[in-house]
């Protein structure tokens, strides 16, 4: 299969959209001539037009809100906040608006609006410009949260979330961008919501990773393997809807389990996975739920720090070591 | 003005009669335990709604505020299935999983009422991006209070109307009051109309309690909007007549000022101007009053007889498409 | 001792901190004439006057901002947002700014900012005014999160955040407003933060409450009691900090818990609490760890879906009861 | 204006040339791998943040943007303890956890530079606030830029700080760009400082690249605001003559624009001043120009030399308070 990055998997979701939908268009800060801060949408302009790639005023309230107006009225807005950290200036839109809108009317409000958001450190972007949002609305009915953690996949869960009639927070990890893998042509290619993916089959430990910690997770098992640690590695792909059956099976089948995140482990994604995996998986468990992810102290400007406050490779191999004692 | 026809201004009675006689009457069923949320009545505004609705539409499309009743009415709504809904039933406008604060119906352009002050503006300026986007000569009108001009979503969705010339109305209900506190100690201006300069749009001032005056306004700002020339602020001075929900004890009305604004009561003022402006007799207007009463009395038995939600009902309509149960 | 309510207990720390420290003020919406939408602060306007009671416009950013700036050049702010479920209007300011303004200054910023707030459904006023936002900044350092559940706590968790340095959101519920109960009249009362309180002792369960479920956890053990199942009561009083000692050794004495909260389920407070004890608690339990809160979807107006999507003392009860087979 | 005395404008050369050299400098060093963060630098618009803070005391504060160390070096930052920052050193003023956007210094009257977009703003509404409630004749001044003024944030700090007549001024560096996107496609006017009779305080503009021209427009700014008279919003025009961050590609510049822009460079144009218009002798300018050399040479060198932050460090400066550790 011919290999792509991340980046333009996740442009080519949308122009293949945008070409096959006329209600789907983009619009954000500097989406449009700037080509997106992060270069994922360049050159949409030039194909699609003004119309149809808008550069917004730096508004978030009204950015989200107008997508959610435009959505009520039967189009299918792709609308980027261009960093996770700014999805709370959106705060209320995102809460009390968008994810609300269905359920108050009875049903009857749809409303098909994807926000596509970047999250994660990039290195040194400090405690506003580094934040991974992935749990901050998970305790909102009414949102899905897609965590894309390859460029299959954030082409494919695009796809679903364009398709679909609800709204969709859609994380996009700064750090992924530049990943290259294979990606499928057929343009009706699409990785449904709620099915999380065995990117590795183990029996000692699962790693359930959320993100960018897949990749640090399918690094921390390569390491293992040498010390005769064999993990599972599962990549959620999404939070909202989660799939536990799987997660379940799997942790039935290895009795350990690792919850990996690049959030603050306090109240991030894997507080939900972990308390989820307590109550209806308690009896399969060897030992503890450990928690990999940031520190909780807002992410630094050092590049020391940042590190240090940053899960990485090591702290998934230190943490399933610790399972093993004799290991550690 | 006193060009208008007849059956016009004696329909334009019967709107404002309605809303008036509603707003009574769903008070009325709340203090007899039919209603069990609260109401925010729109006494003494009706002129407002009515009026503005009136230049609109059936697929032009409005959103509302927590004081939305009249709103709704105006744009269409069947009363009926509005006092289904305040009275939470299974066949009210959502399903009585909204209730008065929640009312939508996108067949009639009712993008839905909202509870946080400022939160519907920006999905108006939203519907209107469609319409522009798709050349469709359909226009959005918000409504909202004089307080949530102080939002910080009023502002982003005005200045991206204006930059835009989106086919959008900013309908502001100047009511003196946002919620306890005087308009006066929440702007330091009393003549809201003047901050659309900031977004390069024009800012009309109407008499809020004149119906007429407040249609002329609309028709104009709306045939602008059709026109391509961009969005319309409009101002209708008017004045709540009961609390700002029902049970607020009001302790901080000025002496004198509701006496004053009671003279200038929208409904028996314009009345009277039937019968000495359109020479209508007496007879007719009763007439018009009595199906009035006679609708509303249809709308409460309706209400009282409708049936109340089975408890699973509580898990519909929180996504379109529920992966399976995955997502509760 | 003598007994006062919740809200007199609320307003009695308010106004004790003011005598004593003329850098504490109250500022928020309808918080002066109006004496606050809640009654909380009536006729403190009238003792500390216009310069130390508030009334703002309906801004939520700008009433969290300005507490913040006040702060930063050492005034101690108290800022109300009528209902939690307003927060997110100000989502910016509390996570991006208020929260991290200390650690980003390189801990030269202080900012004894405390954010009031209400939470909980009141009853039927449906899903924009009936959220418990517990857990919607948990995952944020730097902030603190207190949900009083009794009238004493009320007041001492209140003196504790208004003389400390660092920002609080203090959650109120709604309905413990009326609750009236013993409060010492000890001028210098504190209740620390990080000190879960064991309101009940047992041996079969553990109950970890959270605000208003804590009341509904006493009743449901004392019904479990009838049934020979002797469970525990805690009280958490502060989820950030959370007092994980004292949660784990009353698991390590009874072996079963249940946690419960009003907020959602999913990423609820419970989330954090039930991860921390499978974590660092694991092998002291005999089951699952089992969530009591509201079902995932949002809260509907009607009373009877309502009363479905809370959680009650009966649903507590059948968790208690699933612990053992033969009771169920 | 030929009033002003030669040391006078002397000292306002060196500000405006201290700035523009810091920033080359600072350049250079993230070139040379000294600083790892991003920066946004101010060439162009060292006017605006000199001529702002020449009108303020020390014990006046401002409240800054992710375009900041104009303004910090401006209100007396120390060029040592800001590179040192950029660097991420431990003495640095931030002790290397904010880096270049969240440089703050609370004795300088520095809030904080702010890495969200009109973040900033509310704050020193709240700064002006507690002024104002203390009867202390201080100020407050908020820097923002052009896009800035698009977000609810400024709306609503405006509104408070125009309706309570707050010490605080607005100013607003209108460069022409919010990042990729032209003025002009973000807000439907260009003199912004229109926006101001929004909130019923003047407006002024000014030209952004004359330093004494800003200087002249803020104190008479901050005579109206220490004299109880309300905010005043300036906007300084002005041009930023490099990239958004460094290495923007500015795809989007106007071809010319730039060119033009620099004919007017604030430096050159103020030196030739200093010549023709106060006779100064070049090798005067000349001394400045190599004293403010040699004080970033040792900025450098101080930044280069100093302390690294251990990991450890990271976990400062969260809390003021961390409750025996429970906070984390
Ligand atoms: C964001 C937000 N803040 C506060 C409230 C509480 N609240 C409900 S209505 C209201 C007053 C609104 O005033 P205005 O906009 O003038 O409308 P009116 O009630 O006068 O019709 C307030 C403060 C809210 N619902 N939403
Ligand atoms: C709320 C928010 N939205 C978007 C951004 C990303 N961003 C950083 S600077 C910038 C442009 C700001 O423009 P302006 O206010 O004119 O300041 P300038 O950069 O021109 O000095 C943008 C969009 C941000 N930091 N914060
Ligand atoms: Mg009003
Ligand atoms: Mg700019």
């Amino acid at each position: 299969m011919r290999e792509i990055s991340y980046s333009e998997a996740i442009r080519e979701a949308m122009c293949e959209e945008m070409r096959r939908d006329a209600s789907v268009f983009l619009m954000g800060e500097d989406v449009g001539v700037f080509g997106g801060v992060w270069g994922v949408s360049h050159d949409m302009l030039q194909e699609f037009g003004e119309e149809r790639v808008l550069d917004t005023p730096i508004s978030e309230i009204a950015i989200v809100g107008a997508g959610l107006g435009a959505a009520l009225v039967g189009m299918r807005p792709i609308v980027e906040i261009m960093f996770g950290d700014f999805l709370m200036c959106a705060g209320d839109q995102i809460v009390n608006q968008v994810a609300k809108a269905r359920f108050m009317s009875g049903g009857k409000a749809s409303v098909p609006l994807t926000i596509r958001v970047t999250s994660g450190a990039p290195g040194s972007a400090a405690a506003q410009h580094s934040q991974s949002p992935e749990s901050w609305f998970m305790n909102i009915p009414g949102l899905k949260i897609v965590v894309p953690a390859t460029p299959a996949d954030a082409k494919g869960l695009l796809k679903t979330a364009l398709r679909g009639e609800d709204p969709v927070i859609f994380l996009e990890h700064k750090m992924l961008y530049g990943e290259v893998g294979p990606v499928p042509e057929d343009p009706d290619f699409m990785v449904p919501f709620g099915e999380a993916n065995i990117l590795r089959s183990g029996k000692d430990l699962t790693i359930i990773a959320v993100g960018i910690m897949v990749k640090k997770a399918l690094e921390a098992a390569a390491q293992l393997e040498k010390e005769s640690i064999d993990a599972e590695v599962v990549d959620v792909r999404t939070l909202v809807p989660l799939d536990k059956p799987t997660l379940i099976a799997s942790v039935a089948r290895t009795g350990r389990v690792i919850v990996a995140h690049e959030a603050h482990v306090r109240s991030g994604p894997g507080a939900e996975i972990a308390a989820m995996l307590a109550e209806e998986a308690i009896e399969y468990l060897d030992g503890p739920i450990v928690r990999v992810g940031a520190k909780n102290v807002p992410l630094p400007y050092s590049p020391v720090l940042e590190q240090f406050v940053l899960p990485g490779v090591a702290d998934i191999v230190r943490a399933a070591r610790s399972f093993w004692p004799a290991h550690t | 003005m006193a060009n208008y026809k007849k059956f016009f201004v004696l329909d334009v009675y019967r709107r404002i009669y309605l809303v008036r006689e509603f707003e009574l009457r769903a008070i009325e069923e709340r203090r007899r335990g039919l209603i069990p949320g609260f109401i925010h009545s729109c006494v003494g505004e009706e002129a407002t709604a009515v009026g503005a609705c009136l230049a609109l539409h059936q697929d032009d499309v409005i959103t509302s505020t927590h004081r939305g009743h009249g709103h709704l009415l105006a744009k269409g709504g069947d009363p009926k299935y509005m006092m289904a809904e305040l009275a939470a039933r299974s066949s009210g406008y959502c399903k009585g999983r909204g209730g008065s604060l929640h009312i939508a119906d996108f067949d009639l352009g009712i993008l839905g009422a909202n509870g946080i002050v400022g939160g519907g503006i920006p999905a108006a300026v939203g519907a209107a991006l469609a319409f522009s986007l798709r050349k469709e000569k359909r226009v959005a009108l918000s409504f909202f209070g004089d307080g949530a001009t102080n939002q910080g979503s009023f502002h982003e969705a005005a200045n991206m109307a204006g930059l835009w010339k989106l086919p959008v109305i900013f309908f502001c209900e100047n009511n003196l009051y946002g919620e306890g506190t005087p308009q006066s100690k929440q702007a330091p201006l009393c003549d809201l109309a003047k901050r659309a300069e900031s977004f390069c749009f024009p800012g009309v001032i109407v008499d809020g309690n004149d119906p007429l005056a407040v249609y002329e306004a609309t028709r104009e700002a709306v045939e602008r909007a059709r026109a391509g020339e961009g969005p319309t602020f409009i101002e209708g001075k008017t004045y709540r007549f009961r609390g700002h929900y029902e049970g607020d004890p009001q302790v901080y009305r000025i002496p004198g000022e509701l006496e004053e604004w009671q003279a200038r009561d929208p409904i028996p003022t314009f009345r009277q101007r039937l019968i000495e402006q359109w020479s209508i007799a007496e007879d007719e207007i009763k007439q018009v009053e009595d199906s009035v009463q006679q609708q509303l009395n249809e709308a409460v038995a309706y209400a009282s007889s409708a049936p109340i939600p089975q408890e699973e009902e509580a898990l519909e309509g929180v996504y379109a498409d529920i992966h399976g149960g995955k997502v509760f």
